[in-house]
């Protein structure tokens, strides 16, 4: 009994076990949270998050860094808002977005692997300079949508469950099939896990960059999109700091920073421990300065308990 | 109090929960609250998407009602969509929302000062100062600490720039002293490389987004060798860094600040949110309170007539 | 023209010229033997084979055709397979993975996983490697990593093979396995280019050799016939070397290192042993036979759940290689790439890094002494470098080996020297250098354990030999006592007779 | 002759010479830019940002990673203030600062190497937690310093260079030799190089990396007291943001984000790089959203500038 208990906990999924306590522990301590409503609202408050890790990890997995995402969210707002204002039409607007994504997303990858520029600095000089174009784009302000129908994106639902929500499910559902399943994500786990060996391998590793950092960019750009509709405007200063809680929920999803390991339910889990905790102490009312003791407190918590068990199981 | 009260639950939503500001709208709420007996919860949003879930949060906690100062307020439709979907009732404090259009939502109940009236008080502070000093408007620089960044940080520099523009101050005397952040030290950066491009300048005057910007400029003036007498910077906010410096025991170049009070915008609004849920009372759809100007020798006063302290 | 032709190549990195203007040619269905000192350029010239390096000038032929590779995807698809000296695998990925790697069987970009499984399957038991080709490869021993690494070559359809070291992290049975393996490619009419500093091997697999020799040309020998062994020494190194070995009769002191009752997680049984001062004790045994994980327990590598360690009759705590070290104990690993070299760092730091709490005054280093301790290793080892601020990852194989050993042999105090694996990789010449070094620091009184998996060296170099085999202690034989068929029966699991391998 | 050009250009210091010319090219188009004025500005203004790359150099050499310093700093400047405040004596408030940095920085450095948590989660966590604190110490409102002595660590002169100044100049100095001349300095580069060979090599790793942190910290709280000196104040919103400045000056100034790689002269110029660019573009008045673009542009040049001056030199 208490071996099957073991083998449960310290397995592949423990960090899905643990996680599913917590839920426990938090679903019966705080009032309010286990409701309908409540569940649809914290899923909803982790779909920039959720959507964004989808790629992320990707990307740490081989060995990169992203800090531009939270820019690229921003602009790719600001411009699906201001392409459906101009053309008229909801459709165009979505589309420039993304391809605004995918483009600075590939400039990335590009400036990554092909100058050979540490993928931090490139990413923070991106980061920087489409925020500069966000803003400027808008002169600093807010751009409001001219056409309901856009807002219908972020409030339609479909069996109840509102659009944003499927899309991440769908999202959450194609990169850990294609992390697992495809030519490409295994190429990205071994990238992280030795370059070297990849590229003697025959991998194309600097094509495979470029594509996690484009696909990094689309998918910047989708959650751009949801965010402006669920803020009825494009902002230039939206998603300010969404790298760090993107970064943070991954490596929190047991996603090495070093490269090479990575998976999707590890990064739905981190995705979901921050959002409870945000979303739990809202619930219990705690004031805003302990928050933040609150929260460092509960990601130190996470990572160590997943350490205990990873190392009660012997790996390092 | 009654029986009523005591389900009564009523959010205040601020968009930077770590300024003095926002932490003394939420403090004079709370007396709203021990006076009346509803719950208030407090929750920070900085920026629209923290916002929404904070009001699915609310909604989801059975509350009936929320004020909110908006991160931005383009995001009027949302936050009036957002409200009606979780049935909460809606009234704004300090920034008033606006429709896609730029028009103000003029439905939504809203207690508040425009950005641009108190960029005109500094203004007019600034230029009262220069005129008792005896300064002439031709030798004298101005430092714009902007955070352009922020909408109401433009419309407040710019609401001071046009009272001294009007008061005869040279456009080309005003220089640019952009913040990369909006604390003192950015602000004391910038604003040091105006001052030092401009040696010739000897007489200064100094405005921005809050009393953090001014006092970086301020401090940037003392760094150059600037006498208290040749700087005349005055701020936004009233907070404890604007009275620390009236609390030094020399008078420094931080003349003075436009205080506001957060005590009609916290206790007055959660007490009308109170109102209208409880006893059905609409409340105002649009109630202008006035900023108030603080001096080194007058500032325990000006509190004290704002219900501060 | 033979099949795979080399003209005139020539390399140069900064500072040193790898190769220059070597030529020569190897026929279909032959294996053919690449030998020469460390640094000679054997790797650089495999490397420029599988279009990791360019060269500056020549080129390469296949079957008469100027081969042109932009990178090394061109040169599979080309038929040429390499195995390189450092491992490269993916410790993530599993077996199947990694073997797979850069050529999965999928359609629409989607793995076909059950494909996969069969073909890597099919392979390996046609080469005859049991590896359980699910396990991830990080849970694999270097030995298994080898074969690993081996199983490259019969995943592809290949004209031509290049080995480099392939044997360096293998005992004799695995070893065997790959022989065998080298059989059936030739049979096949492969072309098989075939780098070791085993002149065993060498002999006994080649069908004809060249020897390099500072990047040039030493010897070409299209037939071994007629070629005996001190000749192609000479040819490497320049000058006679009559016995390797060199062995001196010493006397043993007292007992200096104590093992008593040692466990840890990786080791089935407990183990005892002593070694004492002046004595070469050789550990032997078959990959997996637990020698590296009994040495890391010693050395405080990795945590104890038992037993004692004394030095000189003195407990040691050792919890920690720091407090080893500083106890007398010092290990050289064997894993020179993850335990060894201190990638990025000069050669002079990586010698240093230890020895050089000697001569510090309060954490402030001595320059003067850590130049002259650098110097006078990169001399005595003779490491082939430009110079000792150079990179170490820029050095040869066999040249980190010899850095690695500097680091220790620099340290003072010690008193006992445990080496894993310590000539893997390195030419004979210097071979004969190390074990020479190792009877002097003997005869100055240490104990010395040597673990290596190639049974003529233990019984060239040691007194006293400990055969492991499954996490234990098989047996224990003096030096009169020393007989291949002895040590291999003791170090094989039961069911296998040592004929087989030892013929 | 050309030869001889290239040697310096391509040489250990090619990074200070494209520096040299970048200062010269600057002097000559920025007016009011080399004056003595605007040069004390100039380095007054990077004192913060200079004096914790001191340290983040030593923790990005050794693989590690620390996200905690803006708090820290923070955190320390409210506590010299406080203390001094309370105990009436400056010198006891700058202890206080200086050790409560230092104990922050332990525990960073001992839940990282003792807990063997990843950096990044800590030093994220230690960020919120201590920036909670230094607002809940102060309610969340800035705290005027009582004693105007407290202002003249930051107005008084030596020579007619503020002390701020000297302060960092003695910093660089000081750790320039740690790195290069002491055991800690070269345990440091060799962990980064590779742990695992440090540690059976006898390197203590887990004390030198606790070591590096809590070095760390106290850098913070040095830098801390200073900015608390300069803004007449301790606010806790003070530093917000620091740590990315202060890591791409690192990495701007040739610090390797995989380890093993780090020099004095690099970090400096990194450190001056990125404060020229800030007074240059206000000094040629670039209105704010166009600084974001300038800004990542700059830091693009400059690494991709490095780059080809290393890979001209055959070095990957
Ligand atoms: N990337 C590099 N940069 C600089 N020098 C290098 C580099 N790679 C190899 N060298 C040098 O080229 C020479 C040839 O190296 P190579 O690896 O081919 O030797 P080798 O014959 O394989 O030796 P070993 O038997 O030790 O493996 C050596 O002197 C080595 O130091
Ligand atoms: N990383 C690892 N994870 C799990 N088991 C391991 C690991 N490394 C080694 N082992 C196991 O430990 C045992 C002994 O290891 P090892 O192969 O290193 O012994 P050895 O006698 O030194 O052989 P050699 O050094 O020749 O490979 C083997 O059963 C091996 O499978
Ligand atoms: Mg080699
Ligand atoms: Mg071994």
């Amino acid at each position: 009994m208490t071996d099957r208990l073991k083998k449960i906990l310290l397995g592949e999924q423990g960090l899905v076990v643990i996680f599913v306590v917590a839920f426990a522990l938090v679903s019966l301590l705080v009032p309010n949270f286990l409701t309908d409503r409540n569940m649809l609202g914290l899923l909803q408050s982790v779909v920039t998050v959720g959507i964004v890790a989808c790629t992320m990890m990707f990307c740490l997995a081989a060995r990169d860094f992203d800090l531009s995402v939270g820019s690229i969210v921003a602009f790719a707002g600001m411009v699906a808002v201001m392409a459906s204002n101009t053309t008229g039409s909801i459709l165009l607007g979505l589309i420039a977005a993304v391809a605004c994504g995918a483009v600075v997303g590939w400039v990335n990858g590009v400036v990554i692997a092909k100058f050979r520029i540490n993928a931090l600095i490139t990413t923070l000089a991106t980061m920087q300079i489409v925020r500069g174009m966000a803003l400027i784009s808008s002169d600093g302000r807010a751009v409001g949508i001219n056409s309901p129908d856009f807002y219908q994106l972020a409030l339609s639902k479909l069996l109840g469950i509102p659009t944003p929500i499927w899309v991440l499910a769908v999202l959450f559902a194609i990169f850990g099939f294609v992390l697992n399943s495809t030519v490409f994500g295994k190429n990205t786990l071994a990238i992280g896990g030795n370059p070297e060996a990849s590229r003697l391998a025959g991998v194309n590793v600097d094509r495979t960059r470029i594509w996690i950092f484009t696909l990094q960019g689309v998918v910047c750009g989708i959650a751009g999109i949801l965010l402006a509709s669920r803020i009825t405007s494009g902002q230039p200063n939206a998603a300010v700091g969404l790298e760090l809680s993107v970064i943070s929920a991954c490596v929190l999803g047991g996603v090495s920073l070093a490269g090479g390991r990575a998976t999707m339910s590890g990064v739905i889990v981190g995705v979901l421990i921050m959002g409870i905790a945000e979303n739990a102490m809202n619930l219990l009312n705690i004031p805003a300065f302990y928050q933040y003791i609150v929260r460092g407190v509960i990601l130190l918590l996470a990572v160590l308990l997943d350490n205990l068990r990873s190392s009660a199981l012997g790996r390092r | 109090a009654s029986a009523y009260a005591q389900d009564t639950k009523i959010g205040f939503v601020v968009k930077q929960p770590e300024e003095p500001w926002f932490q003394d709208e939420w403090k004079f709420a709370d007396q709203a609250a021990k006076e009346k007996g509803f719950t208030l919860v407090k929750i920070g949003a900085e920026d629209g998407e923290k916002l929404m879930s904070a009001i699915d949060n609310l909604g989801a906690q059975g509350a009936q009602g929320f004020v909110v100062c908006t991160p931005d307020v383009k995001l009027g439709p949302g936050i009036v969509a957002k409200a009606a979907a979780n049935n909460l009732k809606l009234m704004t404090v300090d920034d008033r929302l606006v429709g896609a259009d730029g028009k103000p939502l003029e439905d939504v109940p809203h207690m508040g000062i425009s950005a641009t009236k108190i960029g005109e008080a500094v203004g007019q502070a600034i230029v009262d100062e220069m005129k008792a000093r005896g300064w002439k408007m031709d030798e004298v620089g101005a430092i714009r600490v902007s955070y352009d960044q922020l909408p109401t940080a433009v419309d407040r520099v710019e609401g001071a720039i046009s009272v001294l523009k009007a008061s005869g101050f040279k456009a080309g005397n005003i220089f640019d002293a952009p913040q990369a952040k909006t604390d003192t030290e950015a602000a004391l950066n910038a604003a040091t490389v105006v001052l030092n491009a401009h040696a010739d300048i000897k007489k200064w005057i100094a405005f921005g987004l809050n009393d953090e910007a001014v006092l970086g400029a301020v401090r940037a003036s003392e760094s150059v060798g600037i006498p208290a007498d040749g700087m005349i910077g005055v701020g936004i906010g009233g907070a404890e860094s604007a009275i620390n410096e009236f609390k030094k025991p020399a008078a420094t170049g931080f003349v003075g600040t436009v205080i506001i009070s957060p005590k009609r915008h916290g206790y007055e609004t959660a007490l009308n949110m109170y109102d209208w849920i409880a006893n059905n009372k609409e409340p105002a759809k649009l109630t202008l309170t006035a900023g108030a100007l603080a001096k080194r020798d007058d500032y325990q006063k000006v509190r004290k007539d704002l219900g501060i302290e | 023209m033979s099949f795979l032709e080399f003209s005139s190549i020539t390399k140069t990195y900064p500072g040193v010229k790898a190769l220059s203007d070597v030529s020569f040619g190897v026929e279909k269905g032959a294996v053919h033997g690449l030998m020469g000192e460390n640094g000679a350029g054997k790797s650089t010239l495999i490397k420029i084979l599988s279009g990791d390096q360019h060269a500056d000038a020549g080129e390469i032929s296949i079957d008469g055709e100027v081969q042109a590779y932009a990178s090394t995807r061109n040169a599979f698809d080309n038929g040429v397979i390499v195995i390189h000296q450092e491992l490269q695998l993916v410790p993530e990925l599993t077996v199947a993975e990694n073997l797979s790697l850069g050529r999965f069987p999928a359609s629409g970009g989607i793995i076909a996983r059950r494909r996969m499984l069969d073909d890597v399957g099919a392979k390996l038991k046609s080469a005859g490697i049991e590896i359980d080709m699910r396990r991830k490869v990080k849970t694999l021993s270097i030995g298994e990593r080898q074969m690993v690494e081996i199983a490259k070559a019969v995943m592809l359809d290949a004209r031509v093979i290049a080995l480099d070291e392939p044997t360096s992290s293998l005992s004799s049975r695995e070893s065997e396995i790959l022989f065998a393996l080298i059989d059936r490619l030739r049979g096949e009419g492969k072309v098989i280019l075939y780098v070791s500093h085993r002149l065993d091997e060498v002999f006994r697999l080649c069908d004809s050799l060249t020897v390099l020799r500072d990047g040039k040309l030493a010897a070409h020998h299209q037939s071994l016939k007629d070629v005996t062994r001190d000749q192609v020494v000479a040819e490497m190194v320049g000058r006679e070397i009559s016995d390797i070995w060199g062995f001196r009769p010493r006397k043993a002191g007292d007992v200096r290192l104590k093992v008593d009752g040692l466990s840890g997680a990786k080791l089935r049984m407990p183990a005892s042993f002593e070694a004492r001062a002046g004595e070469i004790v050789g550990f032997f045994g078959l990959i997996g036979a637990g020698r590296s994980e009994l040495m890391r327990l010693v050395f405080g590598a990795d945590p104890r759940s038992g037993g004692t360690i004394t030095v000189d009759g003195e407990a040691v705590a050792a919890p920690s290689p720091h407090d080893a070290i500083r106890a007398g104990i010092v290990l050289c690993s064997e894993d020179r790439k993850h335990d060894g070299i201190i990638q990025g760092r000069s050669i002079e730091e990586n010698i240093n890094i230890s020895s050089r709490r000697h001569h510090t005054h309060f954490g402030v280093l001595n320059r003067a002494s850590e130049i002259a301790t650098a110097e006078t290793f990169i001399k005595k080892l003779k490491v082939r470098t430009p110079s000792r601020k150079q990179d170490i990852v820029n050095l040869s194989g066999g040249n980190q080996q010899k850095v690695i050993l500097g680091r220790w042999l620099s340290e003072q105090g010690i008193r006992v020297l445990i080496v894993d694996e310590p000539t893997r990789g390195i030419d004979v010449g210097a071979k004969s250098e190390i074990y020479e070094l190792l009877y002097q620091l003997a005869g100055d009184g240490m104990a010395i354990v040597v673990v290596s998996s190639e049974l003529p060296e233990v019984m060239g170099i040691c007194d006293r030999i400990l055969v492991m085999c499954g996490g234990r202690i098989s047996a224990e034989l003096a030096r009169d006592q020393f007989a291949e068929k002895a040590i291999l029966a003791a170090a094989l699991p039961d069911k296998k007779t040592p004929d087989a391998i030892a013929s």
